[in-house]
């Protein structure tokens, strides 16, 4: 009831074209991220650190591939590395400018992974589909044996691995051991709230339309004079620079450390699962997948063992890890048969049917 | 359609699910262990019968002495896989429940850990493992790695070196290799090895095999075809260690110049390479086999009360046992922590000063059926190793057998280059707290 | 087929007269690539995968203004002309002339640029996209504004979005397809979606205007209303018209001139009444053995 | 200068001071080679049949030697669990083809490739679910495979050959023999033919897709589980593997994805290339350069050559 368009009338082309063009969803957008902020305040410390941060920074990065290959059609399996690229840049910048605040080099390190990004999306003029996926596998490996092999990338640590030293904004620790929980969540929200706007001005203009046409129909985009290989070296580009940062806030607000190996390829493969389940061509399904597939184990770890602990079957954390494989897998071919537009689409559907409610059709 | 709401059900059930287990389950009366444990993945081969052995020891004082101090212990392992983003997943997940102390079992994640224990109060217990630099309390207060740092543990690699070779001066113009996995595990013995060529004039070659290729080192080993070492020092885990083995004999590296820091002692490592692997030697600092007093109680109190879920015939396994002296270790702590505070349950930072005077003498060995099984040992607030002795042990074909006495670690040499490393971490990290815990002995 | 060339004749005869008219006067000789009348001259060319020839040596203008139809049995290489013409393939040999300008190679891009757009054989929409998006997405080439503006939600990229979408609200009132605007054409009946495409190629504002079968598979009504479409776009717009068409009374009634292509060669040129006496373009339909 | 030494000059000099580590390092990589040309052939089997990139392909290597190991280990005669084994490859193929690609069809392929990846991560589950996550060995003599090694003491050195390598060389040599009698001379190989050619034109000489795909997936799956005998033979079987069995995809690249004949040369091309640049040229680098080489060098190879060495080029048609 309370979900209704009428009476709303768009007297304008640019009302038509905003984002939201429903009040209620206007409303229900403030609302969102005011509680997304309120829970600095009453989240755990668990729940900020080990469900919220991640969930966000999850979110930030299949954005960002989501950008390649749903609505460029550039499949990408180097999700993993380009986060890695992003995330070495920051460590570098920050060490060797420690003056400069590290928000600015978090969201200047985007610019390196997007060089590195746009490197090696130059074979996806010739090629498509699975070809440029095997080029990302090289970019993949090649990048993830850099991090390991070019020690000064990680300023020569014995270890091998970045730890992320004390660094403040306005007196207060963001980044380091001592950065409490909060503080960081509030920076990544900012940080991905802000990401998310842009994201939606690009895909909501020129741009946007142009990525989706060569992924609809490249020959007919060329022929309309849409410049193949600019358009898509700007998503890899484009694409690279969100993941980049991702990458940079996953070492820096979240784990507070990483080695190499932490970019490896099941991170590209699990980003990329977050990005076939919540939603191809979809912002909002970026959020939807991320946060399924990040609470998965974290639910199955605490509801399986509720339900068979009494049974006296023990569900061992192992089991929990294989269970969480193949729920994966499920759950991929499920999406791909039934809704391959993924979570984000039945978040429409919901909409829809709450718009012409009582009416079933 | 029916599918298609199908299809919303199944996702709102889930998205419910999710959001509802986001709740930490809140930790019961008891003291709270948890166990950062791989069971899968390449490295399981050998996260299996430590995380069996770690299980077993602590299930049998619930069950034997109704947990320590009259408080029973909650167990609790968590899946890593060895793997470092989900090691810290673990490790946040834990921390809610107010855990005494980390067992990381990763030196990966232990370094990430490292800046944070003294941030959150939880002390990390790296045994034999993690940052050797570690072992300087006064930098790392709540970091401990008894009963010896990777460094100690080259340094008694050389040593044994040296007395077959004849002498510290036959080492001079000699080639050793280290076969390590490349990772912040297997490159921790590197400065030292470099400090100890420098000296005694031995040269050092690195073979490091990626992650990914550990099941696959034919070209490490044409590599060592290539430079002919003298020795190889073999700093390998998980599937890399029985690849390693396998690839020794197949290349004719004479097996009982191949030594593995004591991660590389697992039976099944050395089974790998057949018959012709009998000779493979191994560091070790606890015994193998079954027939100590511990074991026996282990068998009585877990597996005949099927609460244990390691092979009955395995038992006495050398991981197995590295396991059980890894929970003997924590749970010493924990008993010291009640002596000093009087309190019976103990919190992380009680747990911190119980390691660090953690004091497990002869006596207290017996007491627990561990006599032969494992040495003496002591943590000092400046000393969180103690740079035990360790043995060298040898693959007869069949189990392993101490080879060698106890070798004490070349402290002397070993010791300034921690400290020297302790700092230069120190400096590495602007903003790293002094130590403000006050010291108990 | 009969049916439709009378029913094609009851509408479009006022429109048949002054064509003729205009034919005449035009001749149906080709004339030198350098006549500033001359929107397009393709000379000699050839064109050949591998072994096989798609085209040999055809050569064939269109005027500024005119409606020219290629016409020819399957297989004849119409299509791969209106490749070659918008240089989606690259002639092997011969060259075609552009508002004057000579090129050998040319890019999909620069031919657009230049004012050449286009429609496919079978539709070629970009299926995920609504109506809306496809036309806009026709208006790619026009919109300047540079990446940077995009980024902001406001600002210069935004005007333009919304100027650019006034001009597409006219296609969208000319073609009446206003209802169907935010539906994902993907979903929508082929003779709408031809029509879709047609406003796609016409948001580009072309100067020469290539429509390959744009009425392949319609119905009676939907060919009437196509052909219509065709005649505004021509006389209203101006805009010159090269189309593949295999409804011969369509073909007559709309075209200017028509050239005929059999087995990648021309065997005709010339005023629609004259190509319909032509005998070898008889044969070539009829399919007489040569 | 001196660079360029190292890099153009100081190998060669060395291949020629110990070649027998020359030919070491080439049977090396011919014998890894062969490995990812079966894991190709995998590939090209059931691309050629129902245009399905399938990326499984490397985990069912995986699982099917798992699952045999797996039944041993259960006490099961080694022949009987190696039968139960193709049964086992039997249902998945079967189960594939109900659950996946049936209802998929006539998807976008980009559709069908990443639905592969679900098969992949839900047998990795599935695989450590039932046999558990440890690696686990080969029981090489129970399947009657030669074991042991054969040194060649020749040129001033040796040369180590395993037997089961050569072994492994020998059965692959044979099963490709096998596939392309298949192929070329019963009946249903013709069909998986012309179903490769065009499925239209199959069903309408009346041949049903659903048992072709059927059948290519078992075929892919006796493929896969040959592979992993051998493979598990040189190294324990544990889904570590998955990582190397990805090398099969710039074979792919190489070799084309419909050209048996490809998959075999570029599996030899990656695999003796990989071995020799790592073992000559990766000292340079650090080493450890073979993790990504095959891939870097598909990646050059895709500049010139889109279509593979066998394949022919593509015309787009508008």
């Amino acid at each position: 009831m309370i979900y209704r368009e009428s009476g709303q009338y768009k007297t304008s082309y640019s009302a038509d074209m905003a984002v939201f063009p429903l009040r209620q969803d206007r409303i229900g957008i403030f609302v969102i991220i005011a509680l997304a902020y309120s829970m600095a305040f009453f989240g755990s410390n668990f729940m900020l650190q080990a469900v919220l941060i991640p969930f966000l920074i999850f979110s930030l990065a299949a954005m960002g591939l989501n950008l390649m290959v749903g609505y460029a059609g550039l499949l990408s399996l180097g999700t993993g590395a380009f986060m890695g690229v992003g995330a070495y840049a920051c460590y570098k910048l920050m060490t060797i400018f420690p003056g400069v605040n590290v928000i600015v080099w978090i969201l200047a390190s985007g610019f390196f992974s997007a060089a590195i990004g746009v490197f090696f999306g130059l074979p996806s003029l010739r090629i498509k589909g699975f070809y440029l996926a095997v080029a990302t596998l090289a970019a993949q490996f090649f990048l993830q044996w850099s991090f390991n092999r070019i020690p000064w990338l990680y300023n020569y640590n014995v270890s091998g691995a970045i730890e992320a030293p004390l660094r403040t904004l306005f007196g207060v620790p963001i980044v380091g051991p001592t950065a409490t929980p909060e503080v960081r969540y509030v920076i990544v929200l900012t940080l991905v709230i802000f990401l998310t706007w842009i994201a939606s001005n690009i895909v909501h203009g020129r741009v946007g339309r142009q990525w989706m046409a060569i992924r609809d129909m490249d020959i007919a985009a060329e022929l309309m004079g849409i410049k193949l290989l600019q358009t898509k070296l700007l998503a890899f580009a484009v694409s690279s620079y969100y993941c980049g940062v991702a990458g940079a806030m996953m070492v820096f607000l979240w784990y507070g450390g990483a080695e190499y190996n932490v970019f490896n390829i099941n991170q590209s493969f699990l980003i990329l699962f977050m990005v076939i389940i919540g939603g191809l061509g979809s912002l909002i399904g970026s959020f939807l997948g991320a946060g399924l597939i990040f609470m998965l184990p974290i639910a199955m770890g605490i509801v399986l063992p509720a339900i068979f602990g009494p049974l006296g079957i023990r569900v061992g954390a192992e089991t929990i890890e294989h269970l969480r494989f193949m729920i994966l897998g499920a759950l991929i071919i499920f999406f791909l048969i039934v809704e391959p537009h993924g979570l984000a689409r039945l978040w429409q559907i919901a909409k829809q049917k709450l718009r012409v409610w009582p009416f079933p059709y | 359609m029916s599918f298609r709401n199908l299809t919303i059900g199944a996702v709102a059930a889930a998205v419910v699910a999710s959001s509802a287990a986001v709740t930490p389950v809140v930790a019961q009366e008891g003291i709270y262990v948890p166990l950062l444990t791989y069971r899968t993945g390449a490295f399981a081969g050998s996260g299996i019968p430590i995380a069996d052995g770690m299980n077993d020891y602590l299930t049998m004082l619930n069950e034997r002495d109704g947990g320590i101090g009259g408080v029973r212990l909650i167990i609790e392992e968590c899946e890593t896989g060895y793997d470092t983003t989900r090691g810290v997943e673990c490790y946040e997940s834990v921390r809610a429940n107010n855990p005494v102390v980390i067992n990381p079992y990763s030196t990966g994640i232990t370094l990430q850990l490292i800046p944070r224990a003294a941030v959150d109060r939880v002390p990390v217990l790296s045994m034999a493992y993690g940052l050797s630099a570690s072992a300087d309390g006064n930098v790392f207060p709540w970091v401990f790695n008894p009963p010896a740092t990777y460094w100690d543990g080259a340094s008694v690699f050389l040593k044994h070196a040296a007395e077959v070779e004849g002498g510290f001066e036959n080492l001079r113009g000699k080639t050793i290799g280290l076969l390590h996995l490349d990772a912040p595990y297997g490159r921790e013995p590197i400065p030292l090895l470099e400090a100890m060529a420098a000296e005694y004039g031995f040269t050092l070659r690195l073979y490091p095999v990626a992650g990914q290729d550990m099941q696959n080192q034919g070209s490490v080993w044409l590599n060592v075809r290539r430079d002919r070492p003298d020795w190889i020092y073999l700093q390998g885990w998980g599937a890399m260690n029985p690849t390693a083995v396998r690839e020794a004999v197949r290349t004719n590296f004479p097996i009982d110049r191949l030594v593995g820091v004591w991660w590389a002692g697992g039976d099944e490592d050395a089974r790998a390479g057949g018959a012709a692997a009998a000779g493979y030697k191994s560091l070790n600092f606890h015994g193998a086999g079954a027939d100590y007093g511990v074991i026996e109680d282990i068998i009585t109190h877990v597996h005949d009360k099927g609460l244990s879920r390691f092979p009955r015939d395995r038992v006495g396994d050398n991981l197995y046992n590295r396991g059980i002296y890894n929970s003997m270790l924590v749970a010493e702590a924990i008993r010291t922590a009640q002596e000093i505070t009087g309190k019976t349950v103990v919190n992380g930072e009680d747990v911190r000063r119980g390691l660090e005077n953690l004091n497990v003498t002869e006596e207290r060995l017996a007491e627990m059926g561990m006599e032969g099984f494992a040495a003496p040992l002591q943590v000092t607030c400046a000393d969180h190793s103690g740079h035990h002795a360790v043995h060298v042990a040898q693959w007869d074909g069949e189990r392993w057998t101490q080879l060698t006495d106890w070798l004490e670690p070349m402290t002397e040499q070993v010791r300034p280059l921690i400290e020297e490393a302790a700092a230069s971490y120190a400096a590495g990290n602007p903003g790293w707290p002094e130590r403000s815990e006050p010291c108990d002995n | 087929m009969s049916a439709n060339t009378t029913s094609a004749h009851s509408f479009a005869t006022d429109a048949e007269i002054e064509k003729a008219a205009r034919a005449e006067a035009a001749g149906a000789v080709p004339v030198a690539a350098t006549d500033p009348e001359v929107l397009l001259a393709v000379e000699n060319v050839s064109l050949s995968f591998g072994g096989v020839k798609a085209l040999a040596d055809v050569s064939f203008d269109i005027r500024k203004g005119e409606i020219r139809a290629i016409i020819g049995p399957n297989g004849a290489g119409k299509t791969s002309m209106l490749n070659c013409i918008n240089g989606f393939y690259h002639p092997t040999e011969g060259r075609i002339t552009f508002k004057g300008e000579t090129r050998r190679k040319m890019r999909p891009y620069e031919a657009a640029a230049g004012g050449i757009a286009r429609t496919f054989q079978n539709v070629a929409l970009f299926k995920g996209m609504s109506t809306l998006d496809n036309i806009m997405a026709g208006r790619s080439l026009k919109m300047k504004r540079g990446f940077f503006w995009q980024i902001l939600g406001f600002g210069p990229a935004v005007a333009e979005e919304v100027e650019h979408r006034r001009f597409v609200e006219d296609i969208i009132d000319f073609l009446q397809i206003q209802a169907i605007r935010k539906t994902p054409v993907g979903k929508l009946p082929y003779g709408l979606q031809k029509r879709v495409e047609l406003g796609r190629a016409l948001a580009m504002e072309p100067e020469l205007l290539l429509l390959d079968e744009p009425m392949a598979g319609m119905n009676l009504e939907e060919k009437e209303d196509m052909s219509r479409f065709i005649l505004d776009v021509n006389q209203h717009f101006g805009t010159t018209i090269a189309l593949i068409e295999h409804d011969m009374g369509v073909v007559m009634d709309l075209s200017d001139r028509v050239v005929v292509l059999e087995y990648g060669r021309k065997i005709a040129d010339g005023t629609p009444s004259v190509v319909k006496s032509d005998q070898k373009v008889i044969d070539a339909y009829l399919g007489v053995p040569h | 200068m001196n660079a360029l030494y190292q890099i153009f000059i100081e190998p060669f000099i060395f291949m020629g001071e110990a070649p027998d580590l020359l030919i070491q390092t080439i049977w090396e990589g011919f014998v890894s080679g062969i490995l990812y040309a079966l894991i190709a052939l995998g590939f090209v089997l059931i691309f050629k049949a129902s245009g399905v990139f399938n990326f499984a392909q490397g985990i069912m290597v995986v699982f099917a030697a798992l699952t045999l190991v797996g039944f041993y280990s259960m006490g099961i005669p080694a022949i009987i669990s190696l039968i139960l084994a193709i049964g086992v490859m039997f249902l998945l193929a079967v189960t594939v083809e109900r659950v996946v690609l049936r209802p998929l069809v006539n998807q976008p392929d980009i559709i069908l490739f990443m639905a592969t990846f679900g098969i992949t991560y839900f047998l990795i589950g599935l695989g450590e679910f039932i046999f558990g996550g440890e690696p686990k060995v080969m029981i090489t003599s129970q399947l009657y495979l030669p074991e042991g090694r054969t040194n060649f003491d020749i040129l001033g050195g040796f040369v180590t050959i395993q037997h089961i390598d050569v072994a492994a060389a020998v059965i692959a040599i044979i099963m490709i023999a096998v596939l392309g009698i298949f192929f070329s001379k019963t009946r249903i190989g013709r069909a998986l033919r012309a179903v490769a050619d065009s499925h239209k034109a199959a069903l309408s000489v009346g041949i049903s897709l659903n048992q072709i795909w059927v059948i290519v997936w078992f075929a892919a799956g006796i493929v896969a589980l040959v592979t992993g005998i051998m493979w598990g033979a040189r190294s324990d079987v544990s889904f570590a593997l998955q990582i190397i069995a990805l090398k099969a995809l710039p074979v792919l690249i190489l070799g084309g994805f419909t050209s048996i004949p490809g998959a075999i040369v570029g599996g030899l091309i990656i695999g003796i290339g990989e071995k020799i640049g790592e073992f000559y040229w990766g000292p340079l680098l650090g080493g450890g350069i073979e993790t990504w080489l095959a891939y870097v060098i598909a990646l050059i190879f895709l500049m010139f050559r889109p279509q593979g060495l066998f394949g022919e080029k593509i015309i787009e048609r508008v």
